[in-house]
């Protein structure tokens, strides 16, 4: 029974395809796959942004939203309909097409990377060879919509906003590609879904997550927070960093242009939390062998809604870097330390099981993590100060 | 028509527009685009050629296009830091300005 | 000649053309990066599905942002006023012309004597990276260096002088 | 990756630049701009993102306050200093009330000195604490610590409701003492409050204190100098932060100051850091200064009973009053020719002066400096424009 359960969507399609004509198969195939992402994940969206609202509302002794729906649940639909007819403003100057552009292109490419996600067991909109690799090459698209919409707008602030997010992005997509190598190294394939297969195997009760090894966790790490840095997350919100630049590169946006922007970000902030999940966190595995019944869907969902709960919570804690800081910590710590730990993961791979492997490779790791963050702090001289009192 | 040979005739298209945008323009950007394309052209006549080739499984087309995507990207990124050092230096990108070997 | 080449075709194209066409450089580089897509494309529609998603990787994740950002530090972007002289403009167009005329009857020419094996070589990214490692190792070396060097040579190129010594 | 941060910014065609006349991007901070804590806009010419040249524009809040005082009688004055630094108007009455009070030789009761330093002190508890918190909201912490901030401001405004009916424009203080006796029972709940505060500031502290980002983005930024503060003329945590004592309670010890220890905490830097770790600190002192009045304060009458309020008509002469407010030293200077208004009214207001250096510490630095430099002067546009 839990068998059915966990593959109901699988079955579901495959009764319905059983009604289709032979030539349409391969249409009607497609449609039935993509649909279900185009829908449940704006959902998440949606839920998200409730959740977001009243999480922050938590921390910060208020309530959030709570007038529409129970509990404000229905907030995202007043929001919506708000958007869709709130008047389009397009700057005089501003260049129509590609400021119309912009969103579109943001929104596509977040939704494209959702094809090689497996969110259930066989569960998968398309097994690609290179999934991973696709899921990179789409993603950097994102890029040019940022530049998109800050060049297009006219506008001081967009652009200095869409530099800013380009060099970001630039600079964290390398630690995000490089700490995802370690996965691929182990796996030995490029598909998502081989490497949540060899993941979803049990030691006992223990699965064989790559986060449960120390290279695998340390990429796991580099791999969150460069994932935060390339969604524009707190404490990496300097692109829209709404002190300094109101709103970065979507300044001159309004109405559902605007909130096409927001939907994208969101979708790639769930696109590569989802990434993490598949590559370092088991996927749809369960975490304990005895905990297979649960629906496998089930489980990718609520991995999802932890990390998004972690991002939240970042965001309700940190203050925001500046862009020199941000750029070194990418350059002099993320990158380094991400090439010594695909040389940890390749030496983890040579020698033989047990105790001293795991010694050897944590100790590679924890000595260039302290050697590098005294590099990256030689040249500052913060300090925790104490104060003197006049007499 | 056989499928290889339009790839091969889309490939000499795409050759001759980015011969043509490299010999109209003047501004040194475009030109270095022009030239990519026609990397580009190559690249696709190597993947026609593999793919539809008596031996696909040596997959010399497509190592030869990998490498070649990484030489452009080497020589797109050397390109434009010397467009850059050029405007830094005579404020223009314009091929005609960039008359003199006079430092 | 299914026609998912031809409209992917069509696509390329046109973007490749605008890029080599269009005023505005901005305008150029965003339609060259819709060429380049639909250069991708085709390669998957070739079953080179590793160089396909590598070229969308390259140059649409950074040749494109490089050129971008190299616009918008020569303040390049606005539309270009001073195209050089028609004659200029129509010899360079008639070279390419004759270029593509000749490599045309080359190839339809050439057509009967073209292989036409159509069966799909399957291949996976493991295939060539076991390539990569033993029988390209040698090129894969050279190309490390050749991106090392470029990387170093594009950094020096573009510091600028006055900021070094200042 | 000099390519990526070392970057000057070109710009697109349109109305916004004219291509290549320089180099320089101007960006028109404000006065619309999140950042600028109302209606102030600076003209900032950037290269890159950096600063190299920074130009204050105000005055979008000019509302004629001097001139309207002069043609207002001296009790009619007093609502209007509401106005000057609308989030303490308490200390704003204070400094006024002792100009008006040193102008006619006025002598204030005890009890309604206790209750002006009780009240001062509130405010500047509140000042102090919203600062931080808007600080923090500058820096980008999503307003976390601008809503705990605001929580424990909100406990102290209902302390100024139940006392003076009014939350913000309190009209408090009276020259000769104050308006109104605090009511039955205020005494205790201003003693709750200030016995639960402390435990706001660890919170606070705890929270974002020693936090590495923090620590980055404001030590070593927006330096002022101890000689620079002094010819400036900064006052209050601005110049305290530069290591200059200058404390008006301690310099003049006008009001009872003198019959309250407090310690007055100096910076070395005078960066960023130690103007937010100064007014944390001064925060903890205030509280001292609390507790002792809250034990000390005697029953009695809160105005001199010879005083006359209505038809008040000080003789011919001039006096300047000031105060230790929170932002600074709040002066009043007036001149009386012997009529009910005053001949020349002058306010030295705090935030305006320390205002002076911003282009000294925003030289050389990124926008985001800017915002949090700003940030860190504390500045209140009514009383920066009046």
């Amino acid at each position: 029974m839990p068998e059915i359960i966990d593959q109901i969507f699988v079955l579901l399609k495959h009764w319905l395809m059983g009604y289709v004509p032979s030539l349409l198969k391969p249409v009607v195939s497609a449609i039935l796959s993509v649909v279900p992402v185009l829908l449940a994940f704006p959902l998440l969206f949606a839920i998200t942004t409730v959740l977001e609202r009243k999480g922050l509302g938590r921390m910060q002794n208020r309530y959030g939203p709570n007038r529409v729906g129970p509990f404000g649940f229905l907030q995202p639909m007043a929001d919506g309909i708000k958007s869709l007819t709130k008047e389009d403003i397009i700057p005089r100057t501003a260049d129509h097409l590609v400021h119309l552009l912009a969103p579109v292109v943001i929104v596509i490419a977040s939704f494209l990377v959702y094809a090689v996600l497996p969110i259930g067991r066989n569960m998968v909109i398309a097994n690609l060879n290179a999934g991973v690799l696709f899921f990179f090459a789409v993603g950097s698209m994102v890029e040019l919509s940022v530049f998109m919409a800050g060049w297009s707008s006219r506008s001081k602030y967009s652009l200095l906003g869409a530099m800013r997010a380009i060099a970001q992005m630039i600079s964290y997509e390398i630690p995000l590609v490089l700490a995802s190598i370690v996965v691929i190294m182990a796996a030995g394939s490029l598909s998502t879904v081989t490497i949540v297969n060899l993941q979803a195997t049990y030691t006992g009760i223990f699965p064989h997550w790559y986060v449960f090894t120390p290279w695998g966790l340390t990429g796991f790490i580099i791999f969150m927070i460069a994932a935060t840095a390339e969604s524009n997350r707190c404490p990496f919100d300097l692109p829209e960093g709404e002190s300094e630049i109101i709103a970065g590169y979507y300044i001159e946006y309004s109405g559902f242009k605007f909130a096409l922007f927001f939907l994208g970000e969101y979708l790639g902030m769930f696109a590569t939390s989802a990434m993490a999940i598949t590559l370092f966190l088991g996927g749809w595995a369960a975490p304990f062998s005895f905990l297979t019944w649960i629906p496998s869907y089930v489980w990718f969902f609520a991995k999802l809604l932890a990390l998004i709960c972690a991002f939240i919570w970042i965001r309700g804690t940190l203050p925001r870097l500046r862009m020199d800081q941000l750029m070194n910590f990418a350059w002099k710590f993320m990158l380094p330390l991400s090439l010594i730990n695909i040389f940890a993961a390749g030496v983890w791979h040579y020698m033989p099981a047990g105790a001293s492997r795991w010694l050897v490779v944590t100790l590679v790791i924890a000595v260039a993590c302290v050697l590098l963050s005294r590099g990256l702090r030689r040249n500052q001289w913060f300090h925790v100060r104490t104060y003197r009192f006049a007499s | 028509m056989s499928p290889l040979s339009g790839y091969l005739l889309l490939s000499a298209l795409l050759f001759s527009i980015g011969l043509a945008g490299a010999l109209t323009r003047r501004n040194a950007i475009l030109v270095l685009i022009g030239i990519e394309l026609m990397l580009n052209a190559a690249n696709l006549n190597f993947i026609a050629f593999w793919r539809y080739g008596p031996n696909p499984a040596a997959l010399t087309g497509v190592m030869f296009t990998i490498f070649s995507i990484s030489v452009a990207a080497a020589e797109a990124a050397v390109g434009l830091s010397i467009i850059l050092a050029v405007y830094r230096h005579s404020k223009s990108i314009n091929l005609d300005a960039m008359n003199s070997m006079k430092g | 000649m299914t026609i998912s080449f031809f409209i992917i075709a069509a696509i390329t194209i046109v973007g490749t053309a605008a890029a080599m066409s269009l005023k505005n450089l901005v305008h150029c580089v965003l339609s060259l990066t819709l060429g380049l897509v639909g250069l991708a494309l085709l390669f998957l529609l070739l079953g080179a599905q590793f160089v396909g998603f590598t070229q969308i990787l390259v140059y649409v994740g950074a040749v494109a942002i490089l050129a971008v950002f190299a616009i918008m530090m020569t303040r390049s972007a606005e539309p270009m006023t001073n195209l050089p002289p028609a004659s200029f403009r129509l010899s360079g167009v008639l070279i390419a012309a004759t270029v593509f005329a000749v490599l045309a009857w080359a190839i339809s020419s050439a057509t009967r004597s073209l292989p036409s094996q159509s069966s799909q070589p399957e291949v996976s990214v493991n295939q060539i990276g076991v390539a990569l490692m033993h029988q390209f190792v040698l090129p894969l070396e050279v190309i490390g260096v050749l991106l090392t060097a470029a990387l170093v040579g594009a950094a020096i190129l573009a510091m600028d002088e006055t900021g070094a010594s200042r | 990756m000099s390519v990526l941060t070392e970057s000057t910014i070109a710009l697109s065609s349109g109305p916004v630049t004219d291509p290549g006349a320089s180099q320089l991007l101007e960006v028109s901070m404000g006065p619309q701009h999140p950042s600028t804590h109302g209606v102030f806009r600076m003209d900032v010419s950037l290269d890159g993102e950096q600063v190299v040249k920074l130009k204050p524009v105000f005055g979008y809040l000019h509302r004629n306050h001097e001139k309207i005082a002069e043609n207002e009688s001296y009790l009619g004055c007093m609502p209007y200093t509401d106005r000057l630094d609308y989030i303490c108007s308490i200390t704003n009455n204070w400094a006024y009330a002792l100009a008006v009070e040193t102008l006619a030789g006025i002598k204030v009761p005890e009890r309604a000195e206790y209750l002006r330093v009780i009240t001062g002190e509130l405010t500047r508890l509140q000042n102090h604490a919203s600062l931080v918190g808007f600080l923090m909201q500058d820096m980008g912490a999503s307003g976390t610590p601008l809503m705990y901030a605001f929580r424990e401001r909100e406990k102290i405004l209902d302390l100024f409701e139940a006392l003076t009916g009014a939350r913000m424009m309190c009209n408090y203080m009276r020259f000769g003492g104050c308006r109104v006796d605090a009511p039955a029972g205020w005494l205790q709940q201003a003693q709750k409050v200030i016995d639960a505060f402390p435990k706001f500031l660890d919170e606070f502290e705890s929270l974002l204190r020693t936090n590495e980002i923090l620590m980055a983005r404001t030590q070593g930024v927006g330096r002022v100098s101890k000689e620079l503060a002094i010819n400036a003329g900064l006052t209050g945590p601005m110049a305290r932060a530069s290591g200059v004592n200058y404390d008006l309670r301690k310099v003049d010890s006008y009001g009872i100051y003198d019959r309250f220890s407090f310690r007055v905490p100096l910076g070395e830097f005078g960066d960023v850091y130690d103007r937010y770790m100064i007014r944390l600190l001064e925060m903890r002192e205030s509280l001292e200064i609390l507790k002792q009045a809250m034990r000390e304060i005697p029953a009695g009458p809160i105005m001199d009973p010879g005083t006359k309020i209505r038809g008040f008509r000080p003789k011919a002469g001039e006096a300047y009053g000031r105060i230790e407010a929170p932002k600074g030293e709040l002066g009043f200077y007036l001149i009386s020719d012997g009529t009910g208004n005053p001949y020349r009214f002058r306010v030295r207001p705090p935030s305006l002066i320390n205002l002076t250096v911003l282009e000294d510490m925003c030289l050389g630095r990124n926008v985001a400096d800017i915002v949090i430099i700003l940030g860190s002067v504390d500045i209140v546009l009514g009383e920066v424009d009046r």
